[in-house]
C-alpha cells in the first residue's frame, strides 16, 4: 500500500467481454443497476397483481375487461375472478412488494451504488459476494414467479404466512418458502458486505460523523437486515419441515380439517411462527422506511442548499431506532391474546421508538426553515414524501396501543397506515432518487416536464388510494375480503369508496406512462450533464468521468477534509463546499 | 497531505508487525499459542467427561440445566477466546457481539414471556 | 371526562354496543387529538415554509438554519401525551379486559368454536353446563362440533352455526376456540376482536348495553371463504335469549 | 483496481475485510441459532410432557431415545477438529506448509467422522420408526443436528478447497492465505461451539 493513487489507464484498455461486464460483473456499479432494473419490474409487477386486485374490489364477481380472457380456469374462470386466486394475488403483491421490490431497490441498487461512491471506496469490500447476492436475489424472484404455474398457483396464505393455514396450503406455500430461503441469504450477504464496505474502506478524513446521512442510513439498515433476517430463515426452515416432513411445529394436538382428524403428532404452536415471523418483520418495515428517508436527506440537503438540520441528532435517532426496531415486534400480534404485562412492555417500547421517528421527520421539516428551495422534480418527491411519512407513521399511533388496536386491528386501516408509509413514503421517495442519481449513472438527466407530470399524478392518485382506507378501517371493514366487504351491513356506508380508490389506482398506473418513457428515453437522449449537475457536496458527484470509472471509481483516491452538508457557507465563493476540498 | 502521510505510516508499521510475526521472534510466540491450544483441548475433554457424567446422575431438571448450561458456556467461551482467539481481538469485533448477544438475549427472554403471558388455556395433548 | 374531545363519531366509528366500547372510543378520540394537532400544526407550518423560503424570494439560504426550542418542546410534548395515553388509559382499559372477568356463574357463557368458514355456537342450555366435546365424534353434517350426546350435561345443549343470542346489560363470556386454522373473532360495534388461536381456549368478555342485530365478521384471513365467514349476533333481553335457544331445541334447528 | 485492506489490517479497526465479514457472517448464525434455540424453548415449555411418547413408546428423558455416548464421542471428535484447524494455521504462521497439510487433512477426516457418527444416529433412529413427524421432540431434534450438518458439511467445503486447488495461494500470497485459513478456522470453531450448546439441550436435558 505504497500508493494510493490507482491505475485507470491499465483497465481502462482491458475490455471485458459483454457477459461479464453486464450479466456476471463484480463491479457495484454494474450490479446496483442491475439490482434496480430487476427491482423496478418486480415493483411494476407486483403492481399490476395490485391493479387485477382492484377490480375485484371495486366490481365483485363482474368480469376482467379486456384480459380477463388471459387468466386459466383455475385463476378467472371465464373472466371471474376466484377467491383463491385474490389470495395469491394479495398474498404475493405483499411479498413482492416488500422483498423483491422495495428492498431491492433501496439497499441493492441505491446502497450498491452509491455508498462506495459516497465514502470514496474503490468498490463494495466483496465484490464476488455482492454478486453472488444479486444472484441469489433473481433465484428467489425466479421462485416466487414460478410459483403461480405450479399445480393450485402461488402462495395464497398472505404475505405472513401464518400457519396452520400456511402449513395446509397448497404447494405454492413451499415454493414461497424456498424463494424466501434464498431471499434471505441474498440480504445476509447484502448486508455483511454493506457494513464490511462501511467499516473498513471509508477513505482518508470519512470519518463516521462526517459520512453522508443516506450512508449512515444504509448502515443501520445494513444492520438491521443481517441480524432480524435469521430468525425468520430458522422459522421458514421449520415451516419446510412441516410441509414436507410432516412434522407439527406450528400445529397443535387436536386439529379437525374439513371435519377429519389432521394426522399430524400435534404439540406445536401456530404462535411460534407469528414471533419468529415479526422479529424480522418489524426490523423489516424500518428496512423500508430508512434507506427512503436517507434519499430524502440527501435531496432536501441539495435542494435547500443548507446543511440539514440536527445532523448528529438524526444520525443518534437512526441508530436509536434501529436498536428499538427489535423488541417491538409483538405489536403485531396484540389481539392473540395477550396477557397485561407483556402487552404493557410492547406498547411502551412502540412509543418509545416512534419518538426518533418524530425527532427524524422534525429535523426534515426543520431543515426547510432558511433555505433556498429549488423545486427541482426529485425535490418534489422528497418534499412530498414528509408529510406522507406523517400521516402513515401518526396512524401507527392508535395501533401501537392496544386498546385502540382493538377495533383497528387487520382492518383497513392497517392497510392504510403501512401505505402511507411504503407507497407515497417509499416509493415516492425512491422515483426521488431515480430523478436525483440518474445523472450520475448514465450521465444524462431525465426530462424536467414529465418528470413533474409524473410527480402530480402520483401524489394525487396515491392519495386516492390510501386515505379512503382510513375510513373503511375505523368504519370496521376487514383486509384481505375478496369481495371488499360487500358482504357485511356494517360495511354498507363505505363500500362505495372501493370503486373510487380503484379507479385512483388505475389512474396511477397511468401516471406512470410518463415515467416509463422518460426513464428509457433519458437513458440514451437525454440532456448530457458535468459530473455534477446538482453542484452537491458529496464524494460520489466528485467521481469523474460520469458514470464513475468501471472497478475502481475514482482516478484518484478522495480525500475527506469536511462534513457533508457544507451548503452556503457564509464567506465563500461557491454556495456548496464538497467534501474534498481542502 | 500530513494526514496521509500519517496512515501511510500506520500502514508501514503493521506490514512490518506481520513481517515479525513470521521471523524467530513471533515464532515463539506462535509456539507458545500451540502449548495453550493444547491444555484447552485437554480442559475440553474433561468437561465433556463432566457433563456426561453429571447427566447419569439425573439430578432434577433445573440443576441439571443450571450445570449443563454453565459447562456448555464455560466450553464455548474457552473455545471462542482461545481457538478464536477472542483474546486479544480488537474492539470492533467485541461490539458486534455485544450487539448480538443483546438481541438474541432480547429473542429469548421476551418469547418466554411471551409464552407465559398468554391467555388461554392450552386444550389436547 | 371532557366529553367534547370525544370525537369518535366523526371518525366514523360504528355505533358502540357494549360497556367498554365508549372508552375505547375515547382513548381513540385522544389519539386522533394528537394526531390532528401534529398533523395540522406541521402542516401548517410546511406550507408557510414552502412559500417563504422558495429560491426567488429567498436567494441566498442560511447557514444556520432554524434555531428555537419548538422542536424539543414538540418532542416533550409528544412524549409527555403518549405516556398519558399509555398510563392512563391503555393500561387500564387492557386490564380490564384481560383481568376483570366477572365472578364466576354470573355471566351469560357460550362457547364458539371457529372452522373454515363458520362459527360454531354452543350453549349449555338450562343447566348452564357444557357438554363433553370430543374432536373423534366430530361429523361435518351431524356434530360440527364433536358433542358427546353421552354426557347428561350435553342433553339441553344447543349448538347453532353463525347464530348468537346475547342477553342485554348482563356480562358475556365466550370461550373461543378453533377447529382448524387462525380465525379472528370481531364484532365492530362491539369494539371486541379476539384471534381465535387453534390449541388454545381463549376466554373473553363483554357487556352488551344495546339491542339489535349485528354481524360477526372474520378479521383474520382463514382461507378462500374468509371473506364471508359471516355470523350474526342478536342482542335482547335475557328471557328473549332463553326462549330462543328452547324454541331451537324444540324446533330440533340445532345439531 | 484494487480494494485495500484485503490482507493488511486498516489501522484505525485494526482489522483485515474478511476478518470484519466472517465475524458479522458469525453474528448473523448467532441469531439464526439464536432462533432455533428460542423456538426450542418456546416448544418446550409450552408442552404438556417432554420428550412425550412416541413411536408408539411414552419416554421420560431424551436420553432414552438418543445415544448419549455416540454424541460424546461426536462432541469429542469436532472438539479435537478444532483443535486440529487451530494447528493448521498455527503451522502456517510458523512457515510449515506440510505440516498445514497434515493438520488440514486430519479436520477434514474428523468431520467426516462426525457426519459419519451422524447418519448412523439417523439411520437407527429411522430403523425405528423414529421420524421427525413422529413428535415435535424429534422434529427439533432433526432440525436442529440436521442444520448443524449442513454446517459442517460447508465447512468441509471449504476446508477442502484450501487444502486442495485453494492452497496455490501459499506460493503467490503466503499472508493472505494464512488470514483466509484463521477466517476458515474461525467459521468451524463457530460450529465446533453450536454443536457444545446442542448437545446438553438435546441430549442430556
Ligand atoms: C415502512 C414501514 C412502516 C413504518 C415506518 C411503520 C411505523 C410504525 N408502525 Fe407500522 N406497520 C407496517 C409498516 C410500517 N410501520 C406494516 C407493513 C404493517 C402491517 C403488517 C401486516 O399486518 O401485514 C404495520 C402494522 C403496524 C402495527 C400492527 C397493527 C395490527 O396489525 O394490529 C402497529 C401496532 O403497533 C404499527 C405501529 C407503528 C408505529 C407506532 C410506527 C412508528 O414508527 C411511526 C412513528 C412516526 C410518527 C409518530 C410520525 C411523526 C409525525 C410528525 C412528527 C408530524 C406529522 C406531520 C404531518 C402529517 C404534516 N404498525
Ligand atoms: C413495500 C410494500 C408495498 C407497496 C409499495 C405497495 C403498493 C401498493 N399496494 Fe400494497 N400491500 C403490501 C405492500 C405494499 N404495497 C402488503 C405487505 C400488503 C398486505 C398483503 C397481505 O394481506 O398479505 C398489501 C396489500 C394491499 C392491499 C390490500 C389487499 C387486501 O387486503 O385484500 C391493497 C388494496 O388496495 C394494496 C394496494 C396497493 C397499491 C395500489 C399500491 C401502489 O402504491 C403501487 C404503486 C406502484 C408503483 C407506482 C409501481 C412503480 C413502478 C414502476 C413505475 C416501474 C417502472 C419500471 C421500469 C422503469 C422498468 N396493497
Ligand atoms: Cu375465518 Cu377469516
Ligand atoms: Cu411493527
Amino acid at each position: 500500500m505504497t500508493n494510493t493513487e490507482h491505475d485507470v489507464s491499465g483497465h481502462a484498455h482491458h475490455e471485458l467481454s459483454f457477459i461479464r461486464k453486464w450479466i456476471f460483473s463484480t463491479d457495484h456499479k454494474v450490479i446496483g443497476i442491475q439490482y434496480g432494473l430487476t427491482a423496478l419490474l418486480f415493483l411494476l409487477f407486483g403492481f399490476g397483481l395490485m391493479l387485477l386486485m382492484r377490480w375485484q374490489l371495486a366490481y365483485p364477481g363482474d368480469p376482467v375487461p379486456l384480459i380477463g380472457w388471459l387468466f386459466s380456469d383455475e385463476q378467472m374462470p371465464g373472466g371471474v375472478m376466484l377467491p383463491e386466486f385474490y389470495n395469491q394475488l394479495g398474498a404475493m403483491h405483499g411479498t413482492i412488494m416488500v422483498f423483491l421490490g422495495v428492498v431491492p431497490l433501496a439497499v441493492g441498487a441505491f446502497g450498491n451504488y452509491i455508498v462506495p461512491l459516497q465514502i470514496g471506496a474503490p468498490d463494495m469490500a466483496f465484490p464476488k459476494l455482492n454478486m453472488a447476492s444479486y444472484w441469489a436475489y433473481f433465484l428467489g424472484g425466479v421462485v416466487m414467479l414460478a410459483s403461480f404455474l405450479v399445480p393450485a398457483g402461488a402462495a395464497k396464505a398472505g404475505w405472513t404466512s401464518y400457519p396452520p393455514l400456511a402449513d395446509i396450503e397448497t404447494m405454492g406455500q413451499t415454493m414461497w418458502l424456498f424463494g424466501m430461503v434464498f431471499l434471505i441469504t441474498s440480504s445476509l450477504l447484502g448486508a455483511i458486505n454493506f457494513l464490511t464496505t462501511i467499516i473498513q474502506l471509508r477513505t482518508e478524513g470519512m470519518t463516521y460523523m462526517r459520512m453522508p446521512f443516506f450512508t449512515w442510513v444504509q448502515f443501520v439498515t445494513a444492520f438491521l437486515l443481517l441480524l432480524a433476517f435469521p430468525p425468520l430463515e430458522a422459522a421458514s426452515v421449520l415451516q419446510l419441515f412441516d410441509r414436507l416432513v410432516g412434522t407439527s411445529f406450528f400445529l397443535p394436538s387436536g386439529l379437525v380439517v374439513s371435519g377429519e382428524v389432521l394426522d399430524v403428532s400435534g404439540g406445536g404452536s401456530p404462535l411460534l411462527w407469528q414471533h419468529l415471523f415479526w422479529f424480522l418483520a418489524h426490523p423489516e418495515v424500518y428496512v423500508l422506511i430508512l434507506p427512503a428517508m436517507g434519499i430524502v436527506g440527501e435531496i432536501i440537503a441539495n435542494n435547500t442548499r443548507k446543511p440539514l438540520w440536527g445532523y448528529k441528532l438524526m444520525i443518534y435517532s437512526i441508530i436509536f431506532l434501529g436498536f428499538m426496531s427489535f423488541i417491538v415486534w409483538a405489536h403485531h400480534m396484540f389481539i392473540t391474546g395477550m396477557g397485561t404485562a407483556l402487552s404493557a412492555f410492547f406498547q411502551i417500547t412502540t412509543m418509545i421508538i416512534s419518538v426518533p421517528s418524530v425527532v427524524l421527520l422534525s429535523g426534515l421539516f426543520l431543515s426547510l426553515w432558511g433555505s433556498s428551495l429549488r423545486f427541482t422534480t426529485p425535490m418534489l418527491f422528497a418534499l412530498a414524501f414528509l408529510p406522507m411519512f406523517g400521516i402513515g407513521g401518526l396512524t401507527g399511533l392508535p395501533l401501537g396501543l392496544a386498546p385502540t388496536d382493538i377495533p383497528l386491528h387487520d382492518t383497513m386501516y392497517i392497510i392504510g397506515h403501512f401505505h402511507y408509509l411504503v407507497a407515497p413514503g417509499t416509493i415516492l421517495a425512491l422515483f426521488g432518487g431515480i430523478y436525483y442519481w440518474f445523472p450520475k449513472v448514465t450521465g444524462r438527466r431525465m426530462n424536467d416536464v414529465l418528470g413533474k407530470i409524473h410527480f402530480w399524478g402520483t401524489f394525487i392518485f396515491m392519495n386516492g388510494i390510501f386515505m379512503p382506507m382510513f375510513i373503511q378501517g375505523l368504519a370496521g371493514v376487514s383486509r384481505r375480503l375478496y369481495d371488499g366487504g360487500a358482504t357485511y351491513e356494517f360495511a354498507s356506508n363505505v363500500i362505495h369508496y372501493n370503486e373510487f380508490m380503484s379507479i385512483s389506482a388505475w389512474l396511477l398506473a397511468v401516471a406512470q406512462l410518463p415515467f416509463i418513457f422518460n426513464f428509457f428515453w433519458s437513458i440514451w437522449k437525454g440532456k448530457e450533464t458535468n459530473e455534477n449537475p446538482w453542484e452537491a457536496t458529496t464524494l460520489e458527484w466528485t467521481a469523474t468521468p460520469t458514470p464513475p470509472i468501471p472497478h475502481g471509481n475514482f482516478a484518484t483516491t478522495p480525500i475527506v477534509y469536511r462534513d457533508p452538508y457544507e451548503y452556503s457557507v457564509p464567506g465563500e465563493e461557491t454556495d456548496f463546499l464538497p467534501q474534498n476540498q481542502p | 497531505m500530513s494526514e496521509s502521510h500519517a496512515v501511510e505510516d500506520a500502514l508501514q508499521h503493521s506490514e512490518e508487525r506481520f513481517a515479525e510475526q513470521g521471523a524467530e521472534h513471533s515464532a515463539e510466540e506462535v509456539r507458545k499459542h500451540v502449548r495453550t491450544y493444547l491444555f484447552i483441548f485437554g480442559t475440553l475433554l474433561v468437561l465433556t467427561v463432566v457433563t456426561v457424567a453429571v447427566s447419569y446422575l439425573h439430578l432434577p431438571i433445573v440443576p441439571a440445566l443450571i450445570v449443563a448450561l454453565l459447562i456448555a458456556f464455560f466450553k464455548g467461551g474457552l473455545v471462542a477466546r482461545h481457538f478464536m482467539h477472542l483474546v486479544g481481538e480488537k474492539p470492533l469485533i467485541f461490539q458486534f457481539l455485544i450487539l448480538t448477544v443483546v438481541f438474541v438475549v432480547f429473542m429469548f427472554i421476551l418469547f418466554i414471556w411471551a409464552l407465559l403471558d398468554q391467555q388461554g388455556v392450552r386444550y389436547g395433548t | 371526562m371532557l366529553d367534547f374531545l370525544d370525537i369518535s363519531k366523526y371518525l366514523g366509528l360504528p355505533t358502540s354496543a357494549t360497556a367498554h366500547a365508549p372508552g375505547i372510543d375515547y382513548m381513540m378520540s385522544l389519539v386522533h387529538w394528537l394526531m390532528l394537532v401534529l398533523c395540522v400544526g406541521w402542516g401548517v407550518y410546511f406550507i408557510y415554509v414552502l412559500f417563504r423560503f422558495r429560491q426567488s424570494k429567498n436567494p441566498t439560504a442560511s447557514y444556520e438554519g432554524a434555531r428555537g426550542k419548538y422542536s424539543k418542546m414538540q418532542e416533550g410534548a409528544v412524549i409527555l401525551i403518549e405516556s398519558a395515553l399509555l398510563v392512563g388509559f391503555a393500561f387500564p382499559l387492557w386490564g380490564q379486559l384481560k383481568n376483570e372477568f366477572p365472578a364466576e356463574n354470573t355471566a351469560f357463557e357460550v362457547h364458539i368454536i371457529a372452522e373454515q368458514f363458520t362459527w360454531n355456537i354452543h350453549y349449555p342450555g338450562a343447566d348452564g353446563i357444557f357438554g363433553r366435546r370430543d374432536i373423534h365424534l366430530i361429523d361435518l353434517s351431524t356434530n360440527p362440533i364433536g358433542l358427546d350426546e353421552t354426557d347428561p350435561a350435553a342433553a339441553d345443549d344447543l349448538v347453532m352455526i353463525n347464530e348468537l343470542h346475547l342477553p342485554v346489560d348482563r356480562d358475556v363470556v365466550i370461550n373461543l376456540s378453533s377447529k382448524d386454522v387462525i380465525h379472528s373473532f370481531g364484532v365492530p360495534q362491539f369494539r371486541i376482536k379476539q384471534d381465535v388461536i387453534p390449541g388454545l381456549v381463549i376466554p373473553i368478555w363483554f357487556r352488551p348495553t344495546l339491542e339489535g342485530e349485528f354481524e360477526i365478521a372474520c378479521a383474520q384471513l382463514c382461507g378462500i371463504s374468509h371473506y364471508r365467514m359471516r355470523g350474526f349476533v342478536t342482542v335482547e333481553p335475557q328471557a328473549r335469549v332463553t326462549d330462543w335457544i328452547q324454541q331451537m331445541i324444540d324446533e330440533g334447528a340445532a345439531f | 483496481m484494487e480494494i485495500p485492506y484485503t490482507v493488511q489490517p486498516r489501522p484505525d479497526t485494526g482489522v483485515t475485510n474478511s476478518k470484519v465479514g466472517i465475524w458479522l457472517f458469525l453474528a448473523s448464525e448467532i441469531m439464526l441459532f439464536g432462533g432455533l434455540f428460542s423456538a426450542y424453548v418456546f416448544l418446550r415449555l409450552g408442552a404438556p410432557e417432554w420428550p412425550g411418547s412416541m413411536a408408539g413408546h411414552d419416554y421420560t428423558s431424551a436420553s432414552e431415545i438418543l445415544s448419549v455416548p455416540l454424541a460424546a464421542l461426536n462432541t469429542v471428535i469436532l472438539i479435537a477438529s478444532s483443535m486440529t484447524i487451530v494447528m493448521a494455521w498455527a503451522s502456517l504462521m510458523l512457515k510449515n506448509f506440510s505440516r498445514y497439510k497434515m493438520y488440514m487433512g486430519i479436520t477434514i477426516a474428523l468431520s467426516f467422522g462426525f457426519l459419519l457418527v451422524k447418519g448412523f444416529e439417523y439411520a437407527s433412529k429411522f430403523e425405528h420408526g423414529l421420524f421427525p413427524s413422529e413428535s415435535t421432540f424429534l422434529g427439533i431434534y432433526f432440525v436442529l443436528t440436521g442444520i448443524h450438518a449442513v454446517h459442517v458439511i460447508g465447512g468441509i467445503v471449504v476446508n477442502s478447497y484450501f487444502l486442495g486447488p485453494g492452497s496455490k495461494m501459499w506460493k503467490t500470497n503466503p499472508q493472505q492465505f494464512t488470514n483466509r485459513i484463521e477466517i476458515a478456522g474461525l467459521y468451524w470453531h463457530f460450529v465446533d461451539i453450536v454443536w457444545i450448546f446442542l448437545f446438553p439441550t438435546i441430549y442430556l436435558l
